[in-house]
């Protein structure tokens, strides 16, 4: 059978050092640092202040808007400071700190929904937004909004997000390995509040054990695709391709086309916010690379990093880079302090040598190739290099998803991802 | 004083070849011999003068709807005038300069003095003018012909001036050559501007 | 076979610009966007056909009986100016769309000596009236051939380092020169003309 | 004055003296200019054949002169052949004696081909070998030649040397047949 | 501990521009060798003559400019190999060591270096020296002597030229010879084999593109197939595959990745392209050869075909 792939994209080595390693739970932290901002949309406000008693999934954050997710407190304790600490992604950002006690007590307030099999599809759908539940695949968007499409948009097809391409990440492989009972009641829950007409697992050819395990447990109008082993498969846009053959219009989203993709991950938080009352407190986190001991982690939101480091047997000698996320598209921390989020499904340790210097552009397409938007990375780096502003749209900037493929593959060392984000900046605040 | 530098900007300081960029076909076609640069040179010159000189004397006469195609109409007579004198005595160049010397009409170094120039001043300037960017155009051929036909003939004027040890450089007869020359200079012209006007 | 050889010269090696080193102004000129330069392309190809078309049996059919060759400059020249004229505001009237298109282009052709050089060497060539209309249609569709590729080159060029000094026309004539070192390939491929 | 009839009074002005100025010249160089183009072709008969008149007929649409010297006896032929060479047409003067056996010369009218290399056609090393030939079909070789209708190639111009040694036999052959048929 | 932060993504692939480089003269050496075997010393001299004045035009250019001397490239050097590869093994060395400036200087260095340039350098220094110098670029020889050192030449005609005026059939040489490098020719055309292997390897480890040496062999071989079964006389397509400059052109100048089409289909259409202006050129044409030509005019045409080939992104609409 050929195997269900998009164009472009790039065969790294998949490094997956801790695929058979089972989850396991991190100690809990003596004190954890919880953004208030974990999320794409609008921000939060703290609904705590400094000396408050939090619980373990006392709500401490969230905002009036309908794009925005609540946050909540991470373990049983104090609220020592509300201010300004390191973040994974914005470099900076309003967290709330929060020294433990040593007793652990769940918030009063969690209660799972009754009878959740047979609940409405508008208190699933409530209780999925107040528990905080967003995009574990990466993108943190607040999973309510995505499964509220407008009525003008039916949806037909829902793709599960098993896909996990990034290298050495493999959070989503064991999750399905060890709880795919909960991940199926997830998408049924899911199927439930959008009713589609088919619903797709994609799970990239290199997870045999996950495969094999979901496969046991389909219900019906579920169907498992295997898809190829092949960066950037996990990309919404480049799955839907795969396996519909279905592309989604340049500047649109996966809804323009009647299709929801939602990763494993997701779907795990929500069986637990419906069946549990569990609101998004914790996540698995894949901690590899150059540490002694990598493993996949349980872990609290707002753990500094290097406790999960410390707990992997530590960094190996000539470390001097630390990832969140993967070595394709995850961002590299300034400090080990950084907290984990809801966004972050691993932790990388590298040895980055010297970097080679950027060199003129040969022209040689293996950028054009690898680029699964099939845009020009080549000429937007030299549109942006030489500030042809005007050429930006005529050549799909904004269709660019980021994916680093074309850095990967380019033998001149052209930073091009960074000269489109550039790029992009310059385009919005042209059009402002 | 004033005149001085009317006549003297043409040279070189608005040069119609190698600071404008006007006249580019002539420029590039007849210049694979010093002799046919000259002969062209020396044609552009006649109208250029000749035409400029009349039109400033009739400027006034001229109602402005008109003015385009009288200005044709006289260059045109000069540049026929020009051609059927070559054509009765000196066939030899007449054959070399081929068309071209009837497209001086064209030239748009020739319409655009008209336009600029002579019809908004007095007699003596115009002539001073067209007289300058002419030998301008002049000297522009005189240069570009002159490399031309050491390199690719290793003569002057037909006169072998580098020795047996020379292998012509055909390239530089043939079309390739005009345009690289050319080129060439231009870049080089443009350091020098460059370094003069820092 | 006649008009196959005639328009494949005209393209390559009789190019006008190449080979006869015509309209080179406008060719420095208008070549730094493909889409003036498709413009000026069609300007040029549709001036210089329709000069053919009138300037022909202007020449044949009323100077030559009257013994006039020496009118062939002047009324050519005249000729062309006013069909340019006549042109521009036919357009905008009548076919605003095509004036938008090509309107821009028209006022600059009239002292473009690639339109009169074409005249000029229809008579040298002594065609007849539908080789004429052949030839120039041919010649200009080569003059158009050169101006996009070097619009297409030009193109690329502004995304390219190019030193300061050769920027515009130098670099313009060079790339000109290579285009036509390129072009002598074609020699004796096709002996048109 | 009315402006439309300014113009017109000075496009027509402008016009009548351009014209006038024009006739004038022409009507003067004209027979210049006419004896220069004679002359380019009698000069080329004159250095091939030297007589005292050349006639010019056509045949077969070619132009064809007959040269008699001051008696009116026919000293030779002569014709005008054209054809391809490598950059565009060749055409050239061949001249027969009055048997139409021998060739008296050839002499190149026009030609296109590239300065320093096929223009050498021009050049009296490459033409004179075609004097005293019999008029028989010639052949190009590159080297030294060896056989009686043999002629050396210019180094580096094979092809354009080829062009005019066909042209001569092409239009040899013609101009024998108007020979035969004159004599 | 000191953290460094780069921009994702933050591994690469182990591909860099030297390695290209170096791999494609590494590729070369089969023919290089063979050229050099069988020429003697004066092809050996020829190949020192065109690298030593391209580099050096390089860093002239670079130092003028005043831009970092970025010669480690090897790129620069491989535009000295090649145009050494191309021209006659007896060309007066200096008119060599001027065809490496040109290739330099009006090939790549006016465009702004390497990257930008619109030709293919190493051809454009031929090309220049072609039209400078026809009569010299068209004599060709072998070795006079047995003796390695000899300097001396004596004249013979390439296969191709054999076969003027055109056209007589396959000239004078069988294929073994075409094959293994027995003829006259070009200093590093005419090992066909050891071009075919290097070539492949090129292909195989992805340095170049298949494509468009793929579409310039099979619109050869068809085109030429027509006329050789059609026409009198015609040359059969193995003679216009092994005979000249075709392997060495297809496959290590068409694949110049930077004067060639970044689209894949413009790599198709070019190879295209480039094989039917072979066929023409060679057979019709005023030229014995046209792989230089075919190459320079479809380098022209690049940025057009980049144009009109440009790939629609995902989702996109015109
Ligand atoms: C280059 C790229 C790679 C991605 N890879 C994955 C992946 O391997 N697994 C995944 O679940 N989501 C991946 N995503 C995110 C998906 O595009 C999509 O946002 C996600 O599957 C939606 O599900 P969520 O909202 O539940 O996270 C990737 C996105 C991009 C741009
Ligand atoms: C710029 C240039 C101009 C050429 N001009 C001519 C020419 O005028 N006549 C000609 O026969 N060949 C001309 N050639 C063709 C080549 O010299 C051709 O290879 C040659 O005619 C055949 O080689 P041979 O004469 O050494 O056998 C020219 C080649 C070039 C590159
Ligand atoms: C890539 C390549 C391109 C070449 N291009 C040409 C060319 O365009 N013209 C040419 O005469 N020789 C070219 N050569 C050299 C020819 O293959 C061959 O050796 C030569 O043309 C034969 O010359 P002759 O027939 O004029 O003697 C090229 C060689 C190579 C390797
Ligand atoms: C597969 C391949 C083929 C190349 N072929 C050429 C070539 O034919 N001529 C050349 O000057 N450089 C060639 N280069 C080198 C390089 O691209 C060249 O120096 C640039 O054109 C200069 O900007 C080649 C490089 C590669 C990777
Ligand atoms: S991969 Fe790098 S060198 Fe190759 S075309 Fe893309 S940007 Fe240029
Ligand atoms: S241009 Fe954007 S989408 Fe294309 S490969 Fe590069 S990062 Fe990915
Ligand atoms: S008139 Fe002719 S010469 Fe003058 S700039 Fe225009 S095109 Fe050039
Ligand atoms: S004619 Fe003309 S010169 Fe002139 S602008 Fe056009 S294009 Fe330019
Ligand atoms: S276009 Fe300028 S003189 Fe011809």
């Amino acid at each position: 059978m050929k195997k269900l792939s998009f164009p472009g994209g790039v065969h790294p080595a998949e490094a997956k050092l801790t695929a058979s390693a089972p989850i396991e739970n991190l100690p809990l932290p003596e004190k954890v640092v919880i953004p208030l901002q974990q999320h794409i949309g609008a921000p939060n406000n703290p609904t705590v202040k400094k000396g408050d008693e939090v619980f373990t999934g006392t709500l401490i954050g969230k905002g009036d808007a309908f794009v925005s997710s609540p946050v909540f407190s991470s373990v049983t304790g104090k609220v020592v400071e509300i201010g300004n600490f390191f973040h994974p992604v914005t470099g900076k950002g309003i967290a709330v700190a929060i020294e433990r006690k040593e007793e652990e007590v769940l918030d009063p307030a969690i209660k799972p929904v009754e009878d959740p099999e047979n609940a409405e599809k508008e208190v699933l759908l409530e209780t999925i937004r107040a528990k905080g539940i967003v995009g574990m695949g990466g993108a943190t968007f607040p999973t309510h909004v995505k499964l509220s499409p407008p009525p003008s948009k039916p949806i037909d097809t829902l793709i599960i997000n098993g896909a996990e391409c990034e290298p050495y990440l493999t959070c989503d492989d064991r999750l399905m390995i060890e709880s795919g009972q909960e991940i199926i009641k997830g998408v049924k829950i899911i199927q439930k509040i959008l009713n589609p007409e088919k619903t797709f697992i994609a799970i990239e050819e290199n997870k045999p054990e996950a495969i094999s395990s979901l496969q046991k447990l389909l219900e019906e109008n579920m169907e498992i695709v295997v898809v190829k082993t092949k960066y950037p498969q996990g990309g919404e846009k480049q799955l839907i391709k795969a396996i519909l053959k279905r592309d989604v219009p340049s500047g649109g989203l996966p809804l323009d086309i009647g299709i929801v993709v939602q990763n494993v991950g997701t779907c795990f938080a929500i069986y637990e916010a419906v069946y549990r009352g569990k609101p998004l407190y914790e996540r698995v986190v894949t901690v590899t690379g150059e540490v002694n001991n990598p493993r996949n982690l349980r872990v609290r939101l707002g753990t500094p990093v290097s406790c999960l480091v410390e707990f992997c047997g530590g960094l190996k000698e000539g470390v001097n880079q630390v990832i969140f996320g993967g070595p394709m598209m995850g961002i590299a921390q300034i400090s080990l302090d950084t907290p984990i989020i809801k966004g972050t499904s691993g932790v990388l340790a590298l040895k980055r040598k010297e970097f080679p210097p950027e060199y003129p552009c040969i022209r040689c397409a293996r950028c054009v190739d690898v680029c699964p938007t099939s845009i020009l990375p080549t000429q937007l780096a030299k549109i942006v290099k030489f500030e042809k502003w005007d050429l930006l749209e005529e050549y799909h900037l904004m269709d660019c998803i980021e994916c680093g493929c074309c850095v990967y593959v380019c033998p001149s060392n052209i930073p091009i991802v960074q000269y489109i984000k550039a790029g992009k900046d310059k385009l919005r605040r042209m059009k402002k | 004083m004033k005149s001085y530098i009317v006549f003297i900007k043409g040279l070189w300081r608005e040069n119609p070849v190698f600071r404008q960029i006007l006249g580019m076909c002539p420029t590039l076609a007849v210049t694979g011999y010093l002799s046919n640069g000259i002969a062209m040179g020396l044609a552009v010159v006649f109208v250029l003068v000749a035409s400029s000189t009349v039109i400033s004397i009739f400027r006034r006469l001229i109602p402005k709807q008109v003015r385009m195609p009288t200005f044709i109409v006289i260059i045109a007579t000069f540049v026929v005038l020009v051609d059927y004198f070559l054509r009765a005595n000196y066939p030899f160049l007449s054959k070399k300069l081929g068309p071209y010397v009837p497209l001086i009409v064209v030239n748009c170094i020739i319409m655009g003095r008209q336009e600029a120039f002579s019809s908004k001043n007095p007699v003596w300037l115009s002539f001073l003018d067209a007289l300058g960017m002419g030998i301008g155009f002049t000297l522009a051929l005189v240069i570009l012909s002159t490399v031309r036909e050491i390199l690719g003939f290793g003569t002057l004027l037909g006169h072998p001036v580098l020795g047996q040890w020379f292998t012509p450089w055909v390239i530089m007869a043939l079309p390739p050559g005009a345009f690289l020359s050319l080129g060439v200079i231009l870049g080089i012209n443009n350091t020098f501007q460059k370094k003069s006007t820092r | 076979m006649d008009f196959l050889l005639i328009f494949l010269a005209a393209l390559t090696t009789q190019n006008i610009v190449f080979a006869y080193f015509l309209g080179i102004c406008p060719y420095l000129g208008v070549s730094r966007k493909l889409d003036t330069a498709l413009g000026m392309g069609m300007a040029v190809t549709f001036v210089m056909t329709i000069t053919a078309l009138f300037s022909w049996p202007i020449f044949y059919l009323i100077l030559i009986p009257r013994n006039l060759p020496y009118l062939e400059l002047p009324v050519f020249i005249l000729v062309i100016a006013s069909l340019v004229q006549f042109l521009e505001m036919y357009f905008r009237k009548a076919i605003p769309h095509l004036y938008s298109a090509l309107g821009i282009y028209l006022p600059l052709i009239t002292t473009n000596c690639a339109i009169l050089g074409v005249a000029l060497f229809m008579v040298l060539k002594k065609y007849d009236f539908i080789h004429s209309l052949f030839y120039t249609f041919s010649t200009g569709l080569g003059f158009s051939l050169a101006l996009l590729i070097m619009a297409g080159i030009r193109e690329d060029l502004d995304l390219a380092p190019v030193p300061k000094n050769l920027k515009g026309a130098p670099l313009a004539l060079i790339i000109a020169g290579l285009l036509a070192l390129a072009f002598m390939g074609f020699s004796g491929l096709v002996k048109g003309g | 004055m009315n402006y439309r009839v300014k113009m017109i009074l000075t496009l027509l002005v402008v016009g009548a003296f351009s014209g006038g100025s024009l006739s004038f010249v022409y009507n003067k160089m004209l027979p210049k200019i006419e004896a220069n183009l004679k002359k380019e072709i009698e000069n080329s008969l004159l250095l091939l054949v030297p007589a005292a008149s050349y006639k010019e007929t056509s045949f077969q649409g070619k132009r064809v002169f007959v040269c008699r010297d001051k008696a009116g006896e026919v000293v030779g032929y002569a014709i005008i052949g054209k054809g391809g060479g490598f950059q565009g047409e060749i055409s050239l003067l061949i001249a027969l004696d009055k048997e139409g056996k021998k060739i008296l010369g050839i002499d190149i009218l026009e030609s296109q081909e590239t300065p320093g290399l096929g223009a050498k056609i021009d050049e009296p090393f490459f033409k004179k070998q075609f004097k005293e030939r019999e008029a028989e079909k010639l052949e190009v070789i590159k080297g030294k030649a060896e056989k009686e209708n043999d002629i050396e190639a210019i180094t580096g111009a094979t092809i354009s040397s080829r062009a005019v040694v066909s042209i001569v036999n092409n239009y040899v052959a013609i101009l024998k047949e108007f020979v035969e048929q004159n004599r | 501990m000191k953290l460094v932060v780069t921009t994702s993504p933050h591994i690469r692939s182990s591909l860099s521009l030297q390695k290209v480089m170096y791999t494609v003269i590494l590729c070369l050496l089969p023919a290089l060798f063979w050229g050099i075997y069988y020429f003697h010393i004066r092809a050996l001299f020829l190949l020192i003559t065109c690298s030593i004045s391209t580099v050096v035009t390089e860093i002239i250019f670079k130092k003028v400019r005043k831009k970092p001397v970025s010669i480690g490239d090897g790129s620069a050097l491989l535009t000295g190999v090649l145009l050494a590869m191309v021209l006659p093994p007896y060309l007066p060395l200096w008119m060599a060591a001027l065809g490496g400036f040109v290739a330099i200087s009006l090939g790549k260095e006016v465009f702004g270096g390497l990257g930008y340039n619109i030709f293919n350098p190493a051809l454009l220094g031929r090309a220049f020296l072609m039209a400078a110098f026809p009569v010299q670029l068209t004599t060709w020889g072998i070795p006079a002597r047995a003796s390695w050192t000899s300097l001396d030449a004596i004249t013979r005609a390439t296969p191709l030229a054999t076969t003027l005026p055109k056209f007589s059939g396959n000239g004078l040489y069988p294929l073994q010879k075409l094959l293994f490098g027995l003829h006259p020719g070009s200093m590093g055309e005419v090992f066909s084999i050891g071009l075919i292997v290097g070539g492949l390897i090129l292909i195989a480890l992805r340095i170049a593109d298949f494509r468009i040496p793929l579409a310039a062999f099979l619109t050869l071989v068809i085109l030429s197939s027509i006329f050789y079964f059609t026409g009198e006389n015609y040359p059969s397509p193995s003679f216009h595959l092994l005979a000249g400059g075709f392997l060495l052109g297809a496959l290590f100048m068409a694949t110049d990745p930077v004067t060639t089409p970044y689209t894949k289909k413009g790599r198709w259409v070019f190879g295209m392209g480039m094989g039917a202006l072979i066929v023409f050129i060679r057979l019709f044409g005023g030229y014995p050869e046209g792989v230089m030509y075919s190459i320079l005019i479809m380098n022209a045409f690049t940025p057009l075909i980049n144009r009109l080939t440009r790939p629609l992104p995902l989702g996109g609409k015109k």
